[in-house]
C-alpha cells in the first residue's frame, strides 16, 4: 500500500491527512481517491503537482506506484 | 550519489557561441527587426490611478493623417474564463486581456486603455494625444492596509475571497487565502524558551532589465501572422495570443528576438496580441517598443508585500515552531506569488511545527509579474531576519544555528514532499570557512547571514540535434537564451556525443521550427532543455553505431563509441563521426537526434549568502563592502555562467534591499518611472561578488544539474538588511533600507 | 518640419543622410543607418546602452541630435573589431563571461574603450566610476570589471 | 514630439539675433536637459541654437584676474583641466558630479546654471567662488551675481533674447579654497538631494578669517547661509563652530519631500554635508 498525505488545502476536503491506497499507477490513484473523497474534485487534483518518493512531477498520468511510495500532493509551481 | 563522474567537456569555462554577435552589436533584440511597410503602433495609457471609463472617442486620432489602425478592447472576442500559463503560472484570460486594454475601468496608473497604428513613430504619439477618454476618478488603494481597510474601495465588484471557510457574500480586495501547516506550532511554541516576532514590509520593485518590451508583428492576408518579439517563452506567447484573439495556433507563428533581460518580467504578453489587432486592421506590420517610462508604469513589477513571523527557538539552539501571515500585492488583478510565498518561507528549516497563512490582494498597481523565484525573496526575507535575531538572542554563531535547524535529505517540507538530498549543510559550512566570513569587521560595519530555498521546475522541452554531412550538427532547441545557455547545451551536446563542443551550433527556434517548449524561466532550462539535449545527443550517439554498424556489417551492440568514434571491438575498424555522416546516403538517410520530454525531478537549490556593510550613521547610507554567494548548482555545467548567475541575482537583491521601490503619490501616480529615480545599482556601488558553486548533485539529471537562475535572489534581502541592523544596532523590519529610512532607526534608537 | 542633410563620419566611413531636427543621433541610427548594434535602454541619458563616441569624446546618443552629427567625427560597436578580428575587449568580455542578456555590452565596450584611451592602467575603482553610468541588470558587474582590467593589461602589453 | 528647428549661429550677434526672432527659441548649451525636455509633450514646438561651433562658448582660460568660462564647454573637458582644478577643486568636483561620463560627455556648466535646477550641483559651488554671469543681449551684455541669476525652480533672470555668454569667476585669494559635497543614495548618477559647497579662507594659525556657505536642493533655488558662514569665521573649525554652521544651514533650508527623500532627511543631511565640506575646503587651504 502506498502512503497519499494530503497538503493542508486539501484535508479540508478528506478530512484525513494521510492515507493507504493501493493503486498500481497515478490514474488508479486519483481515481481511488476521488472514489473515497467525494468532495476532492478530480479536475483539480490532476492540475496539481505529486512527488513520489521525492521525485517530482508535474502532468502525470501513467506514472507507477510502488507498493510503498510515499505520495504528496501540492500546487504546481513556476517560476521566474 | 557519491561517485564523482569525470567530465570531457562540461565544467569548462568555454567562449559562448553566440556572444561573438552580441560583443560586436550584430545580435538582434526585440527592436531591432525592421520590414517593409513597417508601421508603429503607440499604446495610450491612463492617468489615473483608478477610475471608471464612460467614454472613449478617438475619432480625431483616426482622422489625423498618416493614422492606419485603432485597437480597443472592443477588439477582443468575448473570453471565456479561462486560465492561460501567464507569469505566475496561470491567469485568467479576461484578466489578461483587459490589463492588454482596459475594459470599463482603469485600475492603475499607465493602465493601457487603446493603441493606435500610424506611419511614424512621432504620428502615432500625436494620434494617442487625440483620444479624449472621460473618466470618473475613484479612490485609489495603494497597498495591503487600505485594501483590506473596512471602507475600501473595492477593485473588481465581481471578486470574492477564495480559501475561505465560509463562502463571503460580499466583494473583497482579497482575492485569495491559502494556507500551508505541519505540526501543531501552538506545540512548538509552547516548548520555546524565546519568542521572537516581527512584522516587515517589502515594497513594490521592479525586474529592471534593461531591454523594454517590443516587439514587430505582420499579418497577412492568408491569415498568417509573424510575431517576432523579445520574451522568455515563445510558444507561451502564441498561446496566449491565439486564445487572447481566438486563433488556431498554426496561424501564428512567433520568433524569439534575442532578449536584453527578463527576470521573470517577459513570461507574459502586454504588446504582442495588440500589435496583432493593429497590424490586422491596417493590413501592415507594426512594431511597437514601449520607452522606459512604459515599462515602469506597464509592465509588471514584483510584489509588495507585508509579513509577520513569529518563530521560537530553544536555549540550545532547536527551533520549535516557526508562523508566518503574509500579504502579497497582485497589483490590478489576482494572482500574486503569496502561496508560493508560504510554500518557500520556512524551507530551509528542519523543523516540526510550521503554519503559514497566505493572502493574495489586489491594489491600484500593475499587475505583478514573476521576478526571479517569485514570492520567496520577499517571504524568506522575514524569516531570515527572525532567524538571525532568534542566533543573537540566543548568543549562537548564526550559521551554527541555521546548521543545527538546517533542512537536509529526508526533512518533510510545509508543503508536501520530503527533501532528496539537497546542498544547504554544504553551502552553511562553505559559509562558515570562507575567508569572508572568518574576517574581522570595524567600526559601523555589520554583518548579515541568509539562506534562501528555491524549488527549480522541470517542465516539457522538444529538442532536435541534426548532424551535417560533415559530422557538425545544429542543436534546434526552442528556450530563449537569456544568460548564456547556448553555451551549457552546447557543452550537454558534446558530452553526450563525445563530439567536440565547437561541432556544434544552438539555436533557438521559432514555433514552426521546433515542437514546444516551457518558458526559460522557474530556472528551467540548462536543466529540462539540458535534459532534452542529452537525451537527443544519446539518440544520435545509437544511429551513429547503427549505421557503422551497418557499413561493418555487424550488429550494433557489437560497435563501442568512444570520444566520438564508432569503433569496432572485434576488428579494429573505427568511423569518425564526419565519416558516418559523409556516408548516411547509403546506410538509411540524415542523422538527427530527437528528444520531446517532459522534465521531471528537477532538484531544489539553497543559497547562503553572507554581506558586510558600512553605515554612514550621520546619512544613514549604506555601502556594501564585501559579499560571498555561495550556492548548490548540483552540477555547473559552465562555472563561469552559474557564478554570473549568483552573482546578477546578489547584485539584484541588493538593489531591492537598499533602494529600489515604486513611489506613488496619494493619488496612485507612479512617481519615479526612470532608471534616475527608480535606482538600481550601479557599477560603483558595488565590491566584487565572490562565488563559492557547491556541487550536491541532482539524483535526477544525468549529470546532477538542479538550476541555477533564481535561488541567489533570495538571501540577499535579509543579508544586507541585517548587515545594517548589525551595523546600527537596532532592528530593520522595512525595506528598502534608503538613506532616509535607515537614518531615522538610528536617530529613534 | 523639413528635414535636415547632415554630412558625418561613422567608424571612419563618409556618410549622409536626412532627418528630422527632432531625431536623436540614437534614432538615426537605429532607424536610418541601421546601425541597430547602439541599444535604446531608457532614452533619457540613465542607463548608457546607447552610448557611442562623438569626436572621441563618450556620450549618449539619445542625448544628441542627429543633426548635431554635422562635420563629427561618430565611433559605434560596429566600428569597434577590425575587420574579422575581435577587439581585445570584445575578446575579454567573452572570455570572462562578462554578458549574459548581452543588451548592455555594446554600450559597455564603447565605454570600456573610452575608459582604457584616457585611462591605459584604471584601479577597479576608477574602472567602476568611469562605468557608473552603463548599467547592467544581469552581471553584478563583476565579471565585467574583471573583464575590463584584463584588457587594460593586455592593452598596455602588461599582461 | 513638438516640431522643432535647429541653427547653428556664427557669432554670439547672430545667436542674440535668432532669440529675438523665434519666439520658441532655446540655447542648446549641452544638451542634456534640453533634449530630454523637448521630448515631452506638452512641451511648445522649439527652434534650438546650438552654441557649441562658436569657440568661445567651448572654452576655458585662465589669466591673473581668474576664470573665463565658456557656458557650453563640456564637463568632461571642463574637469580634466588641471589648471581649473588647481585653482577652484570644489568647482570642479561639483561638474564632476553630474551625471554619469557619457553625460560628462554633453552636460556644461553653463546649461546646468540657466536650467536652474534647484538640485544643480553647480550653483552653489559658484556661488561660493562668486561668480559672475556675462549676459549677452540685443544691446550689450550685462553682470550680474549667480545668486541674482537664479531666480527659482527653472527660472532664471534672462530675457527671451539674451544668452548666457560666460562665466566669470575671480582667482581665489592666498589660503583660500573650496569644496562642494552633495548626498545621493547611490554613489553616481543620482540627482542631488542635498548639497552644500563651502569656500573658506584661513589665517596662517588656522583660523577661519572668511567663509562663504551656500546650499543646494533643499530650497527652491540654491542658496547662500550667512549664519552658517558666521559660524564658522573666527573659529579652528572645530566641532562646537562646524556643528553651529551645520544647525545654521538645515535651519536656512526649506525642503520638500518627494522621491527623493524626506524634507525632514534633507534638512539633517545638508548640515551634515556643510560640516563636512568646511573641513575639506579647509584642509585644501591649509595646504595652499
Amino acid at each position: 500500500m502506498a502512503t497519499v498525505f494530503f497538503s493542508s488545502e486539501l484535508i479540508k476536503f478528506t478530512g484525513e491527512e494521510q492515507v493507504e491506497v493501493k493503486a498500481r499507477d497515478y490514474r488508479a490513484l486519483i481515481d481511488e481517491l476521488v472514489t473515497r473523497f467525494e468532495n476532492l474534485d478530480k479536475a483539480q487534483m490532476m492540475e496539481m503537482a505529486i512527488s513520489i518518493d521525492g521525485l517530482i512531477l508535474v502532468d502525470p498520468l501513467f506514472e507507477a506506484i510502488e507498493e510503498e511510495s510515499e505520495i504528496h500532493f501540492f500546487y504546481f509551481v513556476t517560476g521566474g | 550519489m557519491s561517485e564523482v563522474k569525470e567530465y570531457k567537456y562540461i565544467g569548462q569555462r568555454s567562449i559562448r557561441p553566440d556572444g561573438f554577435e552580441k560583443v560586436t552589436g550584430r545580435a538582434n533584440y526585440g527592436s531591432d527587426l525592421n520590414l517593409p511597410g513597417m508601421i508603429w503602433g503607440k499604446i495610450l495609457r491612463s492617468p489615473h490611478a483608478h477610475a471608471k471609463i464612460l467614454s472613449i472617442d478617438y475619432a480625431k486620432a483616426e482622422a489625423l493623417s498618416g493614422v492606419l489602425s485603432i485597437a480597443t478592447h472592443d477588439d477582443f472576442p468575448d473570453l471565456p474564463v479561462e486560465a492561460v500559463v501567464a507569469g505566475e503560472g496561470t491567469a485568467n484570460l479576461r484578466d489578461l486581456a483587459q490589463n492588454l486594454l482596459a475594459d470599463e475601468k482603469v485600475l492603475y496608473h499607465g493602465h493601457a486603455i487603446l493603441a493606435v497604428a500610424a506611419i511614424s513613430e512621432a504620428i502615432a504619439e500625436k494620434a494617442v494625444n487625440l483620444v479624449e477618454v472621460e473618466y470618473e476618478i475613484l479612490k485609489p488603494v495603494l497597498d495591503i492596509r487600505e485594501a483590506t481597510a473596512d471602507d475600501a474601495p473595492i477593485l473588481h465588484d465581481d471578486m470574492f475571497t477564495k480559501g475561505l471557510e465560509e463562502v463571503p457574500t460580499v466583494a473583497s480586495n482579497v482575492a485569495a487565502r491559502t494556507e500551508f501547516r505541519k505540526g501543531d506550532v501552538e506545540v512548538g511554541f509552547a516548548d520555546a524558551d524565546i519568542i521572537i516576532e516581527r512584522e516587515f514590509y517589502t515594497p513594490t520593485v521592479h525586474q529592471g532589465y534593461i531591454e523594454p518590451h517590443a516587439t514587430t508583428v505582420s499579418y497577412d492576408e492568408s491569415g498568417q501572422s509573424m510575431v517576432w518579439c523579445s520574451t522568455q517563452g515563445h510558444f507561451d506567447v502564441r498561446a496566449s495570443t491565439a486564445k487572447l484573439l481566438g486563433l488556431s495556433l498554426n496561424k501564428l507563428k512567433v520568433v524569439a528576438s534575442e532578449i536584453g533581460g527578463g527576470f521573470g518580467g517577459k513570461t507574459i504578453v502586454y504588446l504582442e496580441p495588440v500589435a496583432h489587432i493593429l497590424s490586422k486592421k491596417s493590413g501592415r506590420p507594426v512594431k511597437m517598443i514601449m520607452s522606459r517610462e512604459e515599462v515602469f508604469k506597464g509592465s509588471g513589477p514584483g510584489s509588495a508585500t507585508r509579513i509577520w513571523v513569529k518563530i521560537g527557538a530553544k536555549n540550545d539552539g532547536t527551533i520549535t515552531a516557526m508562523q508566518s501571515n503574509m500579504s502579497f500585492e497582485a497589483g490590478a488583478f489576482k494572482g500574486s506569488p503569496a502561496m508560493l510565498g508560504g510554500m518557500t518561507i520556512f524551507t530551509p528549516y528542519d523543523v516540526e511545527h510550521m503554519y503559514a497563512e497566505c493572502y493574495d490582494v489586489v491594489v491600484n498597481k500593475p499587475k505583478v509579474a514573476a521576478y526571479r523565484a517569485p514570492g520567496a525573496p520577499q517571504a524568506e526575507y522575514a524569516a531570515e531576519m527572525v532567524v538571525s535575531e532568534l542566533a543573537a538572542k540566543l548568543d549562537i554563531d548564526p550559521i551554527e544555528f541555521r546548521l543545527q535547524n538546517a533542512a537536509k535529505e529526508g526533512t518533510q517540507t510545509i508543503y508536501g514532499p520530503k527533501m532528496k538530498a539537497v546542498g544547504l549543510v554544504e553551502c552553511l559550512e562553505a559559509a562558515k570557512n570562507s575567508p569572508h566570513y572568518q574576517s574581522a569587521l570595524k567600526a559601523n560595519q555589520g554583518r548579515g547571514i541568509a539562506a534562501g530555498f528555491w524549488f527549480n521546475i522541470g517542465g516539457m522541452s522538444s529538442v532536435t540535434i541534426n548532424m551535417n554531412p560533415d559530422g557538425t550538427g545544429t542543436i534546434v532547441e526552442g528556450s530563449p537564451d537569456i544568460g548564456g545557455s547556448r553555451a551549457s547545451m552546447q557543452m550537454m551536446a558534446a558530452e553526450a556525443t563525445g563530439i567536440a563542443m565547437d561541432k556544434f551550433k544552438p539555436i533557438i527556434a521559432d514555433t514552426e521550427n521546433v515542437a514546444y517548449n516551457a518558458s526559460t524561466g522557474g530556472s528551467r532550462t540548462t536543466f529540462a532543455t539540458g535534459m532534452a539535449v542529452i537525451e537527443a545527443g544519446e539518440d544520435i550517439v545509437q544511429q551513429m553505431k547503427e549505421r557503422a554498424a551497418a557499413v561493418w556489417n555487424v550488429t550494433a551492440a557489437q560497435v563501442d563509441w568512444i570520444d566520438g568514434v564508432a569503433v569496432n571491438t572485434a576488428a579494429e575498424n573505427r568511423l569518425t563521426a564526419a565519416e558516418i555522416c559523409a556516408g548516411v546516403g547509403r546506410t538509411g538517410g540524415q542523422i538527427s537526434g530527437r528528444a520531446n520530454i517532459n522534465a521531471r525531478g528537477a532538484g531544489p537549490s539553497f543559497a547562503v549568502h553572507v554581506c558586510d556593510v558600512e553605515v554612514d550613521m550621520e546619512t544613514g547610507k549604506v555601502d556594501v563592502i564585501r559579499y560571498t554567494a555561495i550556492q548548490d548548482a548540483g552540477k555547473a555545467i559552465h562555472p563561469s555562467y552559474v557564478e554570473g548567475q549568483y552573482q546578477g541575482g546578489a547584485v539584484q537583491g541588493i538593489g531591492w534591499a537598499l533602494n529600489e521601490e515604486y513611489v506613488y503619490n496619494e493619488d496612485g501616480i507612479l512617481q519615479n518611472p526612470g532608471f534616475l529615480d527608480y535606482r538600481i545599482p550601479l557599477a560603483s556601488d558595488l565590491p566584487m561578488i565572490e562565488t563559492i558553486i557547491v556541487e550536491v548533485p541532482n539524483a535526477y539529471h544525468p549529470y546532477g544539474v538542479r538550476g541555477v537562475g533564481e535561488t541567489g535572489i533570495i538571501p540577499p534581502l535579509a543579508a544586507v538588511a541585517y548587515a545594517v541592523s548589525d551595523a546600527i544596532k537596532a532592528p530593520v523590519t522595512d525595506l528598502p533600507c534608503s538613506p532616509p529610512n535607515v537614518l531615522k532607526i538610528i536617530q529613534s534608537k | 518640419m523639413t528635414k535636415k542633410h547632415v554630412s558625418t563620419t561613422i567608424n571612419g566611413d563618409a556618410i549622409e543622410f536626412l532627418c528630422d531636427p527632432n531625431d536623436t543621433l540614437l534614432d538615426v541610427l537605429r532607424k536610418e543607418l541601421s546601425l541597430t548594434g547602439t541599444k535604446e535602454g531608457c532614452g533619457s541619458g540613465d542607463c548608457g546602452a546607447c552610448s557611442i563616441t562623438l569626436d572621441e569624446r563618450l556620450v549618449c546618443s539619445c542625448l544628441v541630435l542627429g543633426v548635431e552629427a554635422e562635420g563629427k567625427n561618430i565611433g559605434t560597436i560596429e566600428g569597434v573589431s577590425n575587420k574579422d578580428q575581435l577587439h581585445v575587449i570584445q575578446e575579454k568580455f567573452l572570455e570572462h563571461a562578462a554578458l549574459q542578456c548581452g543588451i548592455c555590452t555594446p554600450g559597455l565596450i564603447v565605454s570600456t574603450q573610452a575608459l582604457l584611451k584616457e585611462n591605459s592602467n584604471p584601479t577597479e575603482e576608477e574602472a567602476r566610476y568611469y562605468l557608473a553610468g552603463n548599467l547592467c541588470r544581469c552581471t553584478g558587474y563583476d565579471k565585467i570589471i574583471r573583464a575590463v582590467l584584463d584588457a587594460a593589461d593586455v592593452m598596455r602589453g602588461a599582461a | 514630439m513638438p516640431v522643432i528647428d535647429y541653427k547653428v549661429p556664427q557669432s554670439v550677434d547672430d545667436a542674440v539675433s535668432l532669440l529675438e526672432a523665434n519666439e520658441n527659441a532655446k540655447i542648446l548649451a549641452g544638451g542634456t536637459d534640453l533634449i530630454i525636455q523637448s521630448r515631452a509633450q506638452s512641451s511648445p514646438d522649439l527652434v534650438v541654437v546650438d552654441l557649441k561651433s562658436l569657440p568661445d562658448f567651448v572654452s576655458a582660460n585662465i589669466n591673473s584676474e581668474g576664470l573665463s568660462l565658456g557656458p557650453s564647454m563640456s564637463c568632461a573637458e571642463f574637469t580634466a583641466r588641471e589648471d581649473i582644478k588647481s585653482l577652484f577643486p570644489g568647482l570642479v568636483e561639483a561638474a564632476f558630479l553630474i551625471g554619469s561620463t557619457q553625460v560628462q560627455g554633453r552636460a556644461s556648466i553653463g546649461g546646468n546654471l540657466c536650467n536652474a535646477s534647484p538640485a544643480a550641483d553647480t550653483i552653489p559651488a559658484l556661488m561660493v567662488n562668486n561668480a559672475l554671469c556675462v549676459i549677452q543681449g540685443p544691446k550689450g551684455e550685462r553682470r550680474v551675481s549667480v545668486e541674482d541669476f537664479v531666480t527659482g525652480v527653472a527660472s532664471n533672470c534672462m530675457a527671451k533674447n539674451e544668452l548666457l555668454k560666460a562665466i566669470l569667476v575671480a582667482t581665489p585669494a592666498s589660503r583660500t579654497s573650496d569644496a562642494y559635497l552633495r548626498f545621493i543614495p547611490r554613489s553616481e548618477m543620482d540627482i542631488a538631494v542635498a548639497g552644500a559647497a563651502v569656500s573658506v579662507t584661513l589665517e596662517t594659525d588656522g583660523t577661519c578669517s572668511k567663509a562663504i556657505v551656500a546650499i543646494g536642493a533643499v530650497a527652491p533655488t540654491a542658496i547662500l547661509v550667512d549664519a552658517a558662514a558666521k559660524a564658522l569665521i573666527g573659529s579652528k573649525l572645530d566641532e562646537t563652530s562646524l556643528q553651529a554652521a551645520a544647525d545654521a544651514a538645515s535651519a536656512a533650508s526649506n525642503p520638500i519631500t518627494d522621491r527623493r527623500g524626506t524634507a525632514e532627511f534633507r534638512r539633517h543631511v545638508v548640515g551634515v554635508l556643510v560640516k563636512r565640506a568646511a573641513l575639506i575646503a579647509a584642509k585644501r587651504a591649509g595646504d595652499k
